[in-house]
């Protein structure tokens, strides 16, 4: 028999060093306190905070969330602490646990978005910023940054020039063409893309005739969306040169492996977090179980290996 | 504490209504009342989300073969109304599912001596046996069950048995009185001599009034609310209900998940 | 007792009347003969048929189908007899059912769509076109019609300068903004806009480091793309005047009423004739033994309900 | 034709292999051999397409209560490679299941009174119990049977009770010849006196080489083919196989829902 060589999980995102492929999704693990009593924190690649912004926010009226067949929806609302409590209150947990931490942030204004890049690039224990664009642009009527490869090039730029952190833009999928999208973060400076968000859904209360969210629409994640998820990110890996940090309905290892051939260095475990609080650390073990087994020395041989 | 159970029985206690006991690891004999477990009803993707239950009752059960161990039990009392709890319902003894739980904030068993008054809204009896059980060590209990017909009335005997006085209302008459438990409730406290508090749990629209009532007479309440959740454990912010002084402009929300699902009523913002 | 009162079940589309809101969805159900052990086919509102083009077209190799969580991919790569065939040999079977029986075709030019149209007018058993734009521009560098409105509204003026009868237009949900597309389609002439076609996505098998789909990607639908297409129905009826059908994930009558509520006037039932070939019929039968139960006389007072 | 069945037997007849035994209508007793079913595994949407199977065979049982009816059954034989068929291996007798079937066009069962060589690898073994059990009527009937490693030789005693002379090989060795089974399948044809015809069923690179042997040595060959399958009525074309004039220019696919499974070798284009 021969003797077990446990293969290399490691792989650099952006110039954060991760012992593990496997991060969290914002919005998905709280800020990872919540999940302590189900994941060893230390054995995930890295976590990435909920969406933050400058001043806390409520989000939205109830209900807020809904399934739907192979999936759900949300309309949180981006309810999240702020910044102030986030560094008062979150932060200290997170300094005592050896796990890069991407903070999530958004704005209303690109002047919002930039300044938040400034206040995060100040916190140590924070290792890179993960900024999520798809959010209304308020002075420009509403249309979302990130379905707009100009404002969304702006929103990049903006950030890019307010820290020296490690900074990985978070594309939208509910655009025509995301490798547009993908190239405008890019040339604006982006040195990491995270794909997908959500998508956007509605469910319907029939007997009620009312939308289920209070909110009517919401964001569509879950195994349902894996397909879609996959395509973007195997259109973008093969067109820009920053790594790609794959997201939608990964709920196990093969699905997290999946996403690495169509060329994502790291990935995110979103909902999969809801139904297994322990998805997280579950996935990065099995894949390394998966490469035992099929005789891989090294994670990063995968990266972008789909034979097509 | 996520675990795997081994369901003992399942059983059908009324039309709809349904007993599952299944075996809990040790620890769950701690379980405050009112505290509830999420539920994943099928290891493939649909159902997607686990499902939230309140805890009915915890407890040891010896199996009959001589030399067998002690196997600690957790019941929870469920109402078929959709996927998840249809496919509940369809599971036999020894069929396993995935819990997460204890989960969240229960009861606060509030002045010992002190008559207490619970007040269930049919399946909201769910997670007041639980309660009832411990507040009969100190205090006198009575319990105010309404549902819409004598099929929504649950587990009255083990209530009873526990030694709590029990006042049932139907909104179609079909059993005890002829329309809202809050009535007997309110009755019962104009007859109130000395202390009391209230415990409640069942549909919005009843936990509103209770509140209202207490309010009213100036005793203490406590309400078990139900939120959509996906993760139960204060992550998703799905949950969700406002607190006593949100507004558009002044948001507070709680997370039922985590800082309930009881609350005091006076937390919570109520409809007038 | 009250006397059951037997609900009205029809509807009007752009003209052509409907004995209840259920069509089959293109490329679903053959062209009818396929599905006749299975349902009756004059119990429905309408069929359309799989996808015509001026020649006969082979498709894609294979596998060109694969399952996804709550979904599948297709990628049959458009796959049909061709007009020709499609008269002398198909006609003459639903020349026998009274039951509407819809053309959906494309093309690879603008000239193409409008000489299927032009085809299509002179055959009497249609009743109505949907069009599928959807499809490459082969002369603009294979961009897809149905993502740019401009390239849209050509396709659709020719083709309505082409045929009296009435004509659909299948719109693509690979958008940014399907409203947009909608009001271009709309206002090109169209008399019905049917959506969502289906979206893109992606499979890959892991140990074979290839994509499931010879064609690599392919068209996802079913379940899972449910909440994507009510959001897109809800939207562009909002936005337009002609008649919608909806179309995505429909499994049961729950389903179609919500799609009605949302703004459709009726519905088209896709993959769910896969899961079970009866679907349609059942559907059908049970909305109206739903509107029965709800003590609702007419189906078309569902349309555009939904209290916002 | 669509119907609901009750599941009589499903035990595993080798690792990872299991037999089915489930209710059939009346008539599915006429189904030809090669036809196949779609089955449903489950009621909600994961695994959502229905999945193909070759019936195994067809019968009439007789439950053992006196009085009761005969009962027609179907038996497949199945091997558990992913989700669906990993689902289907956990039912018990009682489960019910829904079936569209019999589907596609079956085996043609030649000229009686010449030899009939069956060539089974794996699984592929399924369909051809019920072909050898009509063919054995007739003529003399011959089993190939190949596989990995001795566990994937299946049910080749039922084959011997039908009086068919059964020739095994693994790769391994590990039961009968060591290599593969077309190897004897030649030293047959080498032998044989008279007509004979092949009827193969298996992965597709076994199909391609005993089609390539039938074609060298001039005789009829039957293939019963795989394909990714959504409608199983001809609808989808999504299980679609090249016809012999197949190319990028000329394009031939066939229907293998309905114009198969089954093909003659002659009609498929083979890889050379
Ligand atoms: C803390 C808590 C404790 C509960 N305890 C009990 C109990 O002891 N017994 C009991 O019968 N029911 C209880 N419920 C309600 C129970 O969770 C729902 O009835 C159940 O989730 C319905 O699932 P379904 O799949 O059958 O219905 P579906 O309608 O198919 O569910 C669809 C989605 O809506 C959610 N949902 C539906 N109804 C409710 C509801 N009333 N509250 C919260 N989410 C809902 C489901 O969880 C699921 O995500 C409790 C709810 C909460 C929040
Ligand atoms: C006409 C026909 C007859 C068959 N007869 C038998 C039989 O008698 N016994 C048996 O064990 N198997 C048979 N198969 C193969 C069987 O259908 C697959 O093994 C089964 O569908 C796998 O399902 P799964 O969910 O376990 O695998 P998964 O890999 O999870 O399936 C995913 C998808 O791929 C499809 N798929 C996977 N493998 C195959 C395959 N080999 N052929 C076609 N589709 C596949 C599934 O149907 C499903 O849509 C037959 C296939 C066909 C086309
Ligand atoms: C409840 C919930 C809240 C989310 N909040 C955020 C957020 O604050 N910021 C963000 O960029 N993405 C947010 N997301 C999106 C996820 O990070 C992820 O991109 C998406 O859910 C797809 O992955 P999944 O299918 O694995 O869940 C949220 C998702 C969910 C389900
Ligand atoms: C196998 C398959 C083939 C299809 N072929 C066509 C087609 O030829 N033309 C077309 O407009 N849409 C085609 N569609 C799209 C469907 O008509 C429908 O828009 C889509 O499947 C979404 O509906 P569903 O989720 O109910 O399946 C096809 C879909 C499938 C699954
Ligand atoms: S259920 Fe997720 S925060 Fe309460
Ligand atoms: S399986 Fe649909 S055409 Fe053959």
């Amino acid at each position: 028999m021969k003797p077990v060589r446990i293969p290399d999980m490691t792989v650099t995102l952006a110039g954060i060093p991760l012992r593990n492929p496997v991060m969290t999704a914002s919005g998905t693990f709280g800020y990872g306190e919540e999940f302590a009593g189900y994941v060893d924190l230390e054995s995930i690649g890295a976590m990435v905070t909920k969406g933050l912004s400058l001043k806390p926010r409520a989000g939205n009226p109830t209900p807020r969330i809904v399934e739907t067949p192979g999936g759900m929806l949300n309309a949180i609302g981006l309810q999240n602490v702020g910044i102030e409590a986030f560094v008062t209150k979150k932060v200290p947990y997170l300094r005592g646990i050896d796990t890069p931490v991407i903070a999530n942030f958004f704005g209303n204004t690109i002047d919002e978005y930039a300044e938040m890049a400034m206040r995060l690039d100040e916190i140590p224990e924070v290792a890179g910023l993960e900024v999520n664009i798809s959010c209304p642009n308020v002075k420009h009527g509403g249309i979302v940054f990130g379905t707009d490869p100009g404002s969304a090039a702006s929103v990049v730029t903006a950030c890019r020039a307010a820290t020296r952190k490690p900074l990985m833009v978070k594309l939208s999928p509910n655009v025509t063409d995301v490798v547009v999208m993908a190239k405008a973060c890019e040339d604006a400076g982006a040195d990491a893309l995270s794909l997908i968000n959500t998508l956007t859904g509605m469910a319907i209360d029939l007997v009620r005739r009312r939308p289920v969210l209070a909110n009517i629409t919401g964001g569509f994640s879950g195994p349902a969306i894996k397909p879609i998820a996959l395509r973007m990110v195997w259109q973008v890996a093969k067109a820009v040169k920053v790594p790609i940090v794959g997201i939608g309905g990964i709920m196990n290892a093969v699905d997290a492996l999946e996403f690495m051939l169509a060329g994502a260095t790291a990935i995110q475990v979103g909902t999969a977090s809801f139904i297994n609080p322990g998805a997280s650390q579950k996935i990065a073990e099995d894949m390394q179980e998966w490469l035992v087994e099929h005789d891989i020395d090294d994670v990063k041989t995968l990266i972008g290996a789909l034979e097509t | 504490m996520q675990f795997t159970s081994l369901i003992i029985s399942n059983i059908e206690v009324s039309p709809g209504y349904w007993r599952m006991r299944m075996t809990a690891p040790q620890d769950f004999a701690s379980a405050e009342p009112g505290q509830f477990v999420m539920v994943r009803v099928t290891g493939a993707i649909d159902p997607l989300l686990r499902r939230p239950f309140g805890i009915f009752d915890v407890g040891t059960y010896l199996p009959a073969q001589s030399g067998a161990v002690a196997q600690p039990y957790l019941e929870m009392l469920y109402r078929v109304v959709g996927k998840g709890t249809a496919l509940l319902s369809t599971l036999h003894e020894t069929d396993l599912l995935d819990l997460l739980g204890p989960l969240g904030k229960g009861f606060d068993l509030g002045t010992p001596g002190e008559e207490k008054l619970i007040v269930g809204g049919g399946v909201g009896l769910a997670p007041l046996y639980l309660l009832a059980k411990e507040l009969v060590k100190n205090s006198k209990v009575r319990l105010f069950a309404g549902g819409r017909t004598r099929d929504d009335i649950l587990c009255i005997t083990e209530f009873e048995r526990l030694g709590v006085e029990c006042y049932t209302a139907t909104e179609d008459g079909s059993l005890g009185e002829c329309g809202l438990v809050t009535e007997a409730l309110w009755r019962r406290l104009d007859q109130l001599q000395g202390g009391a508090s209230v415990y409640a749990c069942g549909p919005h629209g009843m936990l509103n009034a209770v509140a209202g009532i207490a309010a009213a007479r100036g005793i203490p309440c406590q309400v078990s609310l139900e939120g959509y959740m996906a993760c139960g454990v204060g992550a998703c912010l799905g949950c969700v209900a406002p607190g006593h002084s949100h507004s558009q402009e002044t948001p507070d929300f709680r997370c039922v998940c985590t800082e309930g699902p009881v609350f005091d009523a006076g937390e919570l913002k109520w409809r007038d």
